[in-house]
């Protein structure tokens, strides 16, 4: 049983790299857009296994049902002649600074993680959709209200920024 | 491989091109037939969209160009009217009568009176068919499937019924110079007398399914303004000139044959948009079932001909002149000129097809619409693409 | 008797060199029972021309109901056609068109030729023809041709039992009575 | 990492899935004749040449009125987990919190209708 | 190696990648999807550190999924500016965009 | 382990069942779909391939499966194939936490309902993907309708589904089931007829289907988005299409009509469910034959002018109510 | 209609009988005159019914048949262009109608019409540019007065008149 | 007040529209079918027989088999689409006798009968592919010798099958008629083919 799990995080590791090579490299954006899907579905599956089958459905839903569709429509909306592509090659200079740039933090984060493991627990704690509503409900209720109007905000400005009255009739 | 691995290799043809030239930004150039389940056939319009909006729309033409003003200078007289129900499939004995009366014009026949009775009911039949034919086409385009349906169960009857003096089912050609072909016999014009209760029976029917609709409503009203000034900007006639307002009929104003001796109206609606089109037509179909009535009753007895005596062959030889004829077929106004130089074939033979200059109007009535209106637009033109080909 | 041997042949099709190729698996017996599906299951291409387009609209209605035999699902798209029919005349502006359609249908497809115009320029075929193409085999392959001017519905449904007939080699359905007359 | 019958369930259906989709679609490529060359790869585009691809820029901004509404969607999904605690929920309070919440959403649509986002032109220019 | 550390290990993968692309991406877009990817690994490393240890599971799973929504938040607006940047200039390349302000 | 293999075999089962469920709905709804159309219409419909010609659908099946599979050559390959594989994935998945009876359920699921709204987000995403994969004008504005239609109606389907949550307090399909046992007075339709409506509407405006079949409208985009798809490629999306018709049926006589609860005792449960979903199928059908397409803008608008202010309201109202 | 067409110089004014060739009046112009005689239809509320053209051995006969919604009263505008230089100058901009009947008559005769916003085939396929197909062989190619007749003339300046000459000596009356 | 009718009561009285088009949709389905289940019925034969199928000889009353045709041509010359040939009967071979036995007749001033040739046209050759079934052949015929056929439920599967030869077609009517008077079914269009 526990050797299903581990197999299954394999996989699910393994989808994550893969989508995210793609979603890095990829000189197409609709292709780069759908290794994000790819590694969304991989999370979508690590919070499986880690026992939050709400936070995957959340997953599916807010990243796949939404931003990538609204990434997708940007795409759509920014593609040059090429055909959605990002033309020609990175400069090799901006590339090894990349690389150094991430490499850092990676290595200092990657450090912490190794050395300074955390008092953890084997089974992963369960918690209920209720537990979470009742949570929003009461002591959280302050973000809950929050994201209701940080998205309100947000359609404003986005309809605020792209609103172009059509010259009708 | 195809020779098209590259999309920048596709350069569309002539007209694509034409368009591209002065394309705007971030606009799709798209073909809109010649293959295209709305254009009827192959109509080609080539549309710049703006996402839904159609910022530009040209209509090409040609792709059933068939030649009928060639054949016109090469057929003898007579061989020619096989040509006039080509023309127009849908209202094919309009065609038939504006040439037929054309050429006896210049030849100055007169047509005994049966044959002038039987010219009228067996037009406004046809008449029928072609509204019908185009009600259930226009719904169709609309989305729904059923109207169609319904419309070609009455069409058929009717077809049942033309087919006895005509022998054919759609592309009648069966005018002759001085008549017509072949006598209506007693069975045809019972079928006739029993059609015309029926269809008054379905005429609610329709109303209630589609006329009536909510949707249909919302789709066609207000859309695809071509009022007045567009009318005679750009020739059109028939409902699209009745749908905006104008009792304009040739029945009417240049009445030939018994035509005036008929009292029917002549449905108008101010709107000059879509819908007008839409209820003149619906309109129409009654007015049509009306002049059939009459002219059932005041309809010659057998004894009278269907053909004037001595009808002239098909080789005939009209004197020099020219002559222009026109008559109202189910698009407008159908308008024939021939010019003879004696001999047994037209010197010239022109056709003026109502629905060339309607679909004229297109392109204005289109340009800044949504897609979807475009397609509601081009509907409610009722186009037959050999005419405007012809 | 399948499809694939009614194209390949000829050169009258677009200079690409329009093929088909076998099928991978050419097992008889599967392609013998496909072939029998594919026949009872012939959906044609909304490709009307000109009159003789009104008749195979015709056709599908009530009166006629080809959907009787599983052809009632006219597809707009070349794609998911498997039968195009030429119904009316195919000019000379046309004819590319006519060529480029047939050949984006996937295989394994047929054409039936309705119509005298499309068989042979029918009516249009004169002295001067300067437009009209005489016969559309002349530009695809044909498998079945319906004369008229336009053929009856009843013709075009025999049309589609002889190409089913040619497909499966059988003829499944019974022989109308004679018209008397 | 623990095993869970729902993860594995879910799954077992998706894999099914992917060979109910996968299965029709390989035996389709294996039994059917293939036609090759001339036009046959080329765009449909109603029977013509088409100009330049489709993967061009184009107005899509008409279509992006409906996108926002995106974000309305994603609002509306943080309500599940209160509709399930909702119920059982003591007093008043719950409603106005609820309320609050509903009530921005009340708002921006509002806000787009005065503004006029749902209203298109029958036509431009 | 204990679970949570896996996990963890999984998110710097995931923060990396996005980084690094970030880096790369010249386009507004591309970009966008970048920042997705890390802020998919911050949310998991919360998610995971929540579940496997004593702390709430509650307030680790709401913080997700606050961030989430702060994801949907920030797309919608990029995709906003996305129209009006490529309204104005016709593409979006931030190399372009650059230089058109010169 | 042995455990393990007990628990697997009724899994298995339900897989194997769900397949057989999609494959058989798919046959015998379209099927249906054209025999009704056909007698709407005055005619047979298929008629000569079987008796009655119950085998059209099988029939058009194979054929679809042996007719050649068409990748355009300006397409993007793997985005043209991942789309209709996309579309058909998920669909199984999406019958597992369905109470169909009272044993007849694949799985119950806590989260059964946002299992299933989260699993079904991903056909607006094949969709978009088939619309540019396939690099085809037409295939590509069909797209862009599609997405933006799904994503519009999206709305005010959450909103009518988070009012029954509200109520029951469970996103669990059979909890909610049983919440309505009883009389047929229990049914949700009776407490929130509002919701059933705009439920109704919504359903239409999710699966593409007539009057609001924008996406692949005939006559102006000629086949939408899966222009360019030949053979099975069209024929997942078709099945997928049919599949999502019968999930969100389904769904609907869960959340309003009582599930497998009749309104007379002693016929069994799943026959209930089988009559309701097929007679809101029905419903799908014969909109579809009677109505005309709705334009994009008015279908925004009725969706934004009407079914969103009035869900939100209802929520609200419902809201309001369970305090009261 | 006469007045409409007052101050314009035209060739020839003619009526003509109504039952044997359903047209009214008959007027040559030159070809500089027709956009203002359209023009003036336009204001007196004609509408176009359409163009044709005609091929004489004298040129192309170019033909506007013109009428009115109230009236019954059809006017047919004429105008000769020789066959080496067949330009007219287009009614387009008055009558958009005018254009595709113009693209129709370049199709089949080759006549230029100066002026059309978008003279490319319209009928015809792209390619073909050059090929008139209505165009008459030499041998089948009349003059104008074996196929036409005047009718009764109003007001004429003579050089029209001239290329009837023949005819009107030869058969003492027509029509 | 009026907004509030025209913008929200007036639509959703409009929406009864749509239940009454469900309900005459709903009408038809219960009502009876109007289709011609083709291969197994058709339309009934008084109608079809109004319906013209391409062009055919008729049999002289006495011999079926014999066309009343006089090879006047009419039908060829006015066949606008040019699909009629008819090939007309040359006159016996005359043997150099006879000539001469003529000749000199003719020279003695006494009336000679020289042998026509029959009228009956030796070929009749008719290409269907052309026809427009216009009638004007059969309009134009002197002795009525044309009809539109009845055999309408034509297919083929080459263009050469469509260019009949209308004298053997009427011999093999002719001969269908005698031999087995009333034949229920049609030489169907495939198994003519067959044959
Ligand atoms: S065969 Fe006859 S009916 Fe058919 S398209 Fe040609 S002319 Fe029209
Ligand atoms: S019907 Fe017309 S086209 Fe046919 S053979 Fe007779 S005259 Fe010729
Ligand atoms: S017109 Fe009649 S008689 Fe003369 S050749 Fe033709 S068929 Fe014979």
């Amino acid at each position: 049983m526990e050797i299903m799990a581990k197999v299954a995080f394999c996989v699910y590791t393994a989808v994550i790299l893969g989508g995210s090579i793609l979603a890095v490299s990829s000189s197409s954006l609709v292709r780069a857009l759908v290794g994000l899907i790819i590694t969304l579905i991989g999370v979508a599956g690590m919070y499986l296994l880690l026992a939050s089958p709400f936070m995957a459905f959340m997953q599916l839903l807010i990243y796949v049902g939404a931003v990538s569709v609204l990434i997708f429509f940007a795409v759509m909306l920014t593609r040059a002649e090429s055909g959605g592509d990002e033309s020609g090659r990175v400069p090799m200079k901006t590339s090894v600074l990349g690389l150094a740039a991430t490499i850092a933090p990676a290595a200092v984060l990657g450090w912490l993680v190794m050395t300074r493991p955390v008092e953890s627990i084997a089974v992963p704690t369960e918690v209920s959709i209720k537990q979470l509503g009742e949570g929003l409900l009461s002591s959280y209720f302050l973000p809950f209200e929050l994201i209701s109007v940080i998205l309100m905000v947000a359609m404003a400005g986005a309809v605020l920024l792209t609103w172009e009255k059509r010259e009708g009739k | 491989m195809s020779a098209y691995q590259n999309m920048d290799q596709m350069t569309g043809d002539f007209y694509t091109q034409k368009f591209e030239a002065a394309k705007q930004d971030g606009t799709l150039i798209i073909n809109m037939g010649p293959q295209h389940p709305s254009t009827h056939g192959v109509l080609r319009i080539v549309i710049e969209v703006d996402g839904e909006y159609i910022v530009r729309a040209e209509p090409v033409l040609g792709y059933l160009h068939r030649m009928h003003e060639k054949m016109g200078e090469v057929q003898t007289w007579g061989g020619f009217i096989p040509n006039m129900g080509r023309v127009d499939y849908g209202h094919a004995m309009a065609w038939n009568w504006a040439y037929v009366g054309a050429v006896e014009k210049l030849m100055g026949i007169e047509v005994p009176e049966r044959a002038q009775y039987l010219r009228v009911i067996m037009t406004e039949l046809n008449r029928l068919t072609s509204h019908l034919l185009w009600w259930g086409a226009y719904i169709l385009d609309l989305g729904a499937f059923t109207p169609i349906m319904y419309a070609f169960d009455d069409r058929e009857m009717l077809l049942d019924i033309l087919q006895r003096p005509s022998a054919s089912r759609l592309t009648y050609s069966n005018f002759r110079v001085g008549g017509v072909q072949m006598d209506m016999d007693d069975k045809c014009i019972e079928l006739i007398k029993a059609f015309i209760p029926h269809f008054r029976d379905r005429l609610p029917m329709y109303h209630d399914l589609v006329t009536e609709n909510i949707i249909l409503r919302r789709r066609i009203e207000d859309i695809g303004i071509i009022d007045q000034d567009m009318c005679r900007r750009y020739g059109c006639t028939g409902p699209v000139l009745r749908g905006a307002g104008v009792a304009y009929d040739v029945r009417r104003s240049e009445p030939y044959s018994v035509y005036d001796r008929f009292d029917f109206e002549i449905p108008t609606q101010d709107s000059a948009c879509s819908a007008g089109r839409y209820h003149v037509r619906i309109a129409e179909m009654e007015q049509s079932l009306r002049i059939i009535e009459q002219a059932l009753e005041q309809l010659p007895g057998a004894e009278g001909s269907h053909i004037v005596d001595k009808a002239p062959k098909p080789a005939m030889k009209p004197p020099v002149g020219e002559a222009y004829f026109a008559v109202e077929g189910a698009r407008g106004k159908i308008g024939i000129y021939v010019a003879s130089d004696g001999t047994k074939t037209p010197y010239r033979v022109k056709l003026r097809a109502p629905g060339f200059s309607n679909m004229n109007a297109f392109a204005e009535a289109a340009t800044g619409t949504i897609l979807a209106d475009a397609v509601a637009i081009l509907g409610s033109l009722d186009l037959i693409i050999p005419e405007l080909d012809r | 008797m399948a499809a694939q041997d009614s194209v390949g042949h000829k050169e009258f099709l677009t200079a690409g060199g329009h093929h088909m190729d076998p099928p991978i698996v050419n097992v008889k017996l599967a392609q013998d029972i496909l072939d029998v599906c594919r026949s009872m299951s012939l959906w044609p291409m909304t490709f009307g021309l000109a009159c003789c387009a009104i008749e195979m609209m015709a056709t599908g209605m009530a009166r006629f109901d080809m959907a009787r035999f599983g052809a009632e699902v006219f597809r707009p798209s070349p794609r998911q056609a498997d039968v195009m029919i030429v119904a009316g005349t195919v000019t000379k502006k046309m004819a590319p068109a006519v060529v480029r359609l047939y050949e984006q249908m996937p295989g394994p497809k047929w054409v039936i030729a309705m119509g005298n115009c499309a068989i042979s320029g029918g009516p249009f075929k004169i002295k001067d023809n300067y437009n009209v193409v005489e016969g559309v085999d002349t530009l695809i392959p044909v498998d079945v041709y319906v004369p008229g001017c336009p053929p009856r519905p009843e013709g075009l449904l025999e049309g589609f039992f002889q190409l089913q007939r040619q497909i499966t080699g059988k003829r499944w359905w019974p022989v109308a009575a004679k018209v008397e007359g | 990492m623990v095993f869970d019958w729902l993860h594995f369930s879910i799954m077992l259906f998706l894999l099914a899935g992917l060979l109910f989709a996968c299965g029709p679609l390989i035996l389709a490529g294996l039994l059917a004749p293939r036609a090759k060359g001339g036009d046959t790869g080329m765009p449909y585009e109603c029977g013509m040449v088409p100009y330049g691809s489709s993967w061009s820029r184009w107005g899509v901004s008409y279509y992006v009125y409906a996108l926002i509404f995106l974000a309305f969607d994603v609002d509306v999904l943080y309500l599940f987990p209160v509709a399930t605690a909702y119920a059982d929920a003591e007093g008043w309070v719950s409603f106005v919190k609820v309320f609050i919440f509903l009530f921005f959403l009340i708002l921006s649509i509002v806000y787009f209708w005065a503004k006029g986002v749902f209203t298109w032109p029958r036509r431009i220019r | 190696m204990s679970a949570l550390t896996l996990y963890q290990i999984v998110a710097l993968i995931l923060l990396c990648a996005g980084l690094f692309g970030l880096t790369q991406r010249r386009s507004l877009v591309g970009m966008l999807i970048c920042v997705e990817l890390m802020l998919n690994g911050a949310g998991l490393s919360i998610v995971a550190a929540a579940q496997l240890t004593d702390f709430s599971a509650t307030l680790g799973q709401l913080g997700t999924l606050f961030v989430m929504g702060l994801a949907a938040a920030e797309a919608t607006l990029v995709l906003a500016i996305v129209v009006v940047v490529a309204r104005r200039f016709g593409s979006a390349q931030t190399s372009d965009i650059t230089t058109l302000k010169e | 382990m042995n455990e393990f293999i007990q628990n697997l075999i009724p899994l298995v089962v339900a897989v194997v069942g769900s397949m057989a469920w999609l494959a058989v709905n798919a046959l015998v709804l379209v099927y249906c779909e054209r025999k009704f159309a056909g007698h709407i219409q005055r005619r047979p419909g298929p008629f000569e391939v079987g008796p009655h010609g119950v085998l059209q659908t099988l029939i058009d099946g194979l054929k679809l499966m042996g007719k050649q599979l068409l990748t355009p050559d300006n397409a993007d390959r793997f985005l043209y194939w991942l789309a209709p594989i996309l579309s058909m994935i998920p669909v199984l998945l999406l019958f597992m936490p369905i109470p169909y009876g009272p044993v007849l359920t694949g799985m119950e699921v806590d989260l059964g309902l946002l299992l299933i709204l989260a699993f079904s987000s991903f056909n607006g995403l094949a969709l978009i993907l088939a619309g540019w994969g396939s690099n085809n004008k037409w295939g590509i504005l069909g797209a862009a309708r599609a997405v933006a239609q799904t994503v519009a109606y999206e709305i005010p389907l959450l909103l009518t589904v988070l009012a029954i949550a509200f109520m029951t307090g469970t996103l669990n399909l059979t909890e909610i089931t049983a919440q309505q046992a009883g009389h047929i007075g229990n049914w949700f339709i009776w407490k929130q007829p509002l919701a059933f409506i705009i439920f109704i509407v919504a359903m239409f405006g999710e699966t593409n289907r007539a009057p609001f079949d924008l996406a692949e409208a005939e006559s102006e985009l000629t086949a939408g988005f899966h222009t360019e798809y030949s053979s099975m490629g069209f024929g997942l999306f078709f099945m997928a299409e049919y599949g999502y018709m019968v999930v969100i049926c389904s769904i609907c006589s869960v959340l309003f009509l009582g599930g497998f609860h009749g309104p007379i005792p002693g016929i069994e449960g799943w026959w209930w469910m089988l009559i309701k979903t097929y007679a809101l199928l029905f419903l799908m059908i014969w909109a579809r034959w009677t109505f005309p397409r709705v334009r994009f803008d008015q279908l925004l608008n009725i969706n934004w002018k009407w079914l969103l202010p009035l869900a939100t309201f209802n929520l609200l109202a419902t809201a309001l109510i369970m305090k009261l | 209609m006469l007045q409409a067409l007052a101050g314009i110089p035209t060739q020839l004014v003619a009526r003509q009988d109504k039952g044997t060739t359903g047209n009214v009046w008959s007027v040559f112009l030159a070809p500089k005159q027709i956009l203002k005689t359209a023009r003036k239809l336009m204001e007196a509320e004609y509408s176009l019914e359409d163009i044709l053209a005609l091929d004489f051995n004298e040129g192309f006969l170019v033909l506007y048949h013109f009428n009115r919604w109230t009236i019954d009263e059809r006017v047919t505008l004429r105008v000769l262009v020789s066959r080496d230089n067949p330009v007219v100058p287009s009614i387009a901009s008055v009558f958009h109608g005018a254009e595709w009947h113009e693209r129709e008559t370049r199709d089949f005769h080759g006549v230029i019409f100066e002026g059309n916003p978008n003279l490319v085939p319209l009928l015809m396929p792209a390619e073909d540019v050059d090929v008139h197909p209505l165009v008459k062989s030499a041998k089948a190619r009349l003059s104008i007065k074996e196929v036409l007749s005047l009718g009764e003339i109003v007001s004429s300046t003579g050089e029209i008149d001239a290329l009837f000459a023949e005819a009107e000596a030869g058969e003492a009356s027509d029509a | 007040m009026n907004a509030l009718r025209k913008h929200v009561i007036q639509p959703i009285l409009d929406c009864w529209s749509l239940l009454v088009g469900l309900k005459i949709t709903g009408k038809y389905f219960c009502k009876p079918l109007i289709t011609v289940h083709y291969p197994r019925q058709v339309i009934d034969s008084e109608n079809l027989s109004t319906y013209g199928g391409h062009v055919e000889l008729v049999g002289m009353p006495k011999d079926p088999a014999m066309p009343k045709c006089i090879s006047c041509m009419m039908c060829v010359t006015n066949c606008p689409s040019n699909c009629l040939k008819v090939v007309k009967s040359k006159p016996p071979a005359t043997t150099p006798e006879q000539e001469q036995a003529w000749k000199e007749a003719e020279e003695r001033g006494e009336k000679v009968v020289r042998p026509k040739a029959p009228k009956q046209p030796t070929k009749f050759m008719y290409d269907y592919t052309l026809c427009s079934l216009c009638g004007t052949c059969i309009d134009n015929c002197p002795v009525n010798t044309l009809r539109f056929s009845s055999n309408i439920y034509w297919v083929a599967t080459s263009r050469k099958e469509m260019h009949i030869d209308l004298l053997a077609r009427l011999r093999e009517q002719a001969a269908e008629v005698s031999a087995s008077a009333p034949k229920p079914e049609a030489r169907p269009a495939a198994a003519q083919k067959e044959a």
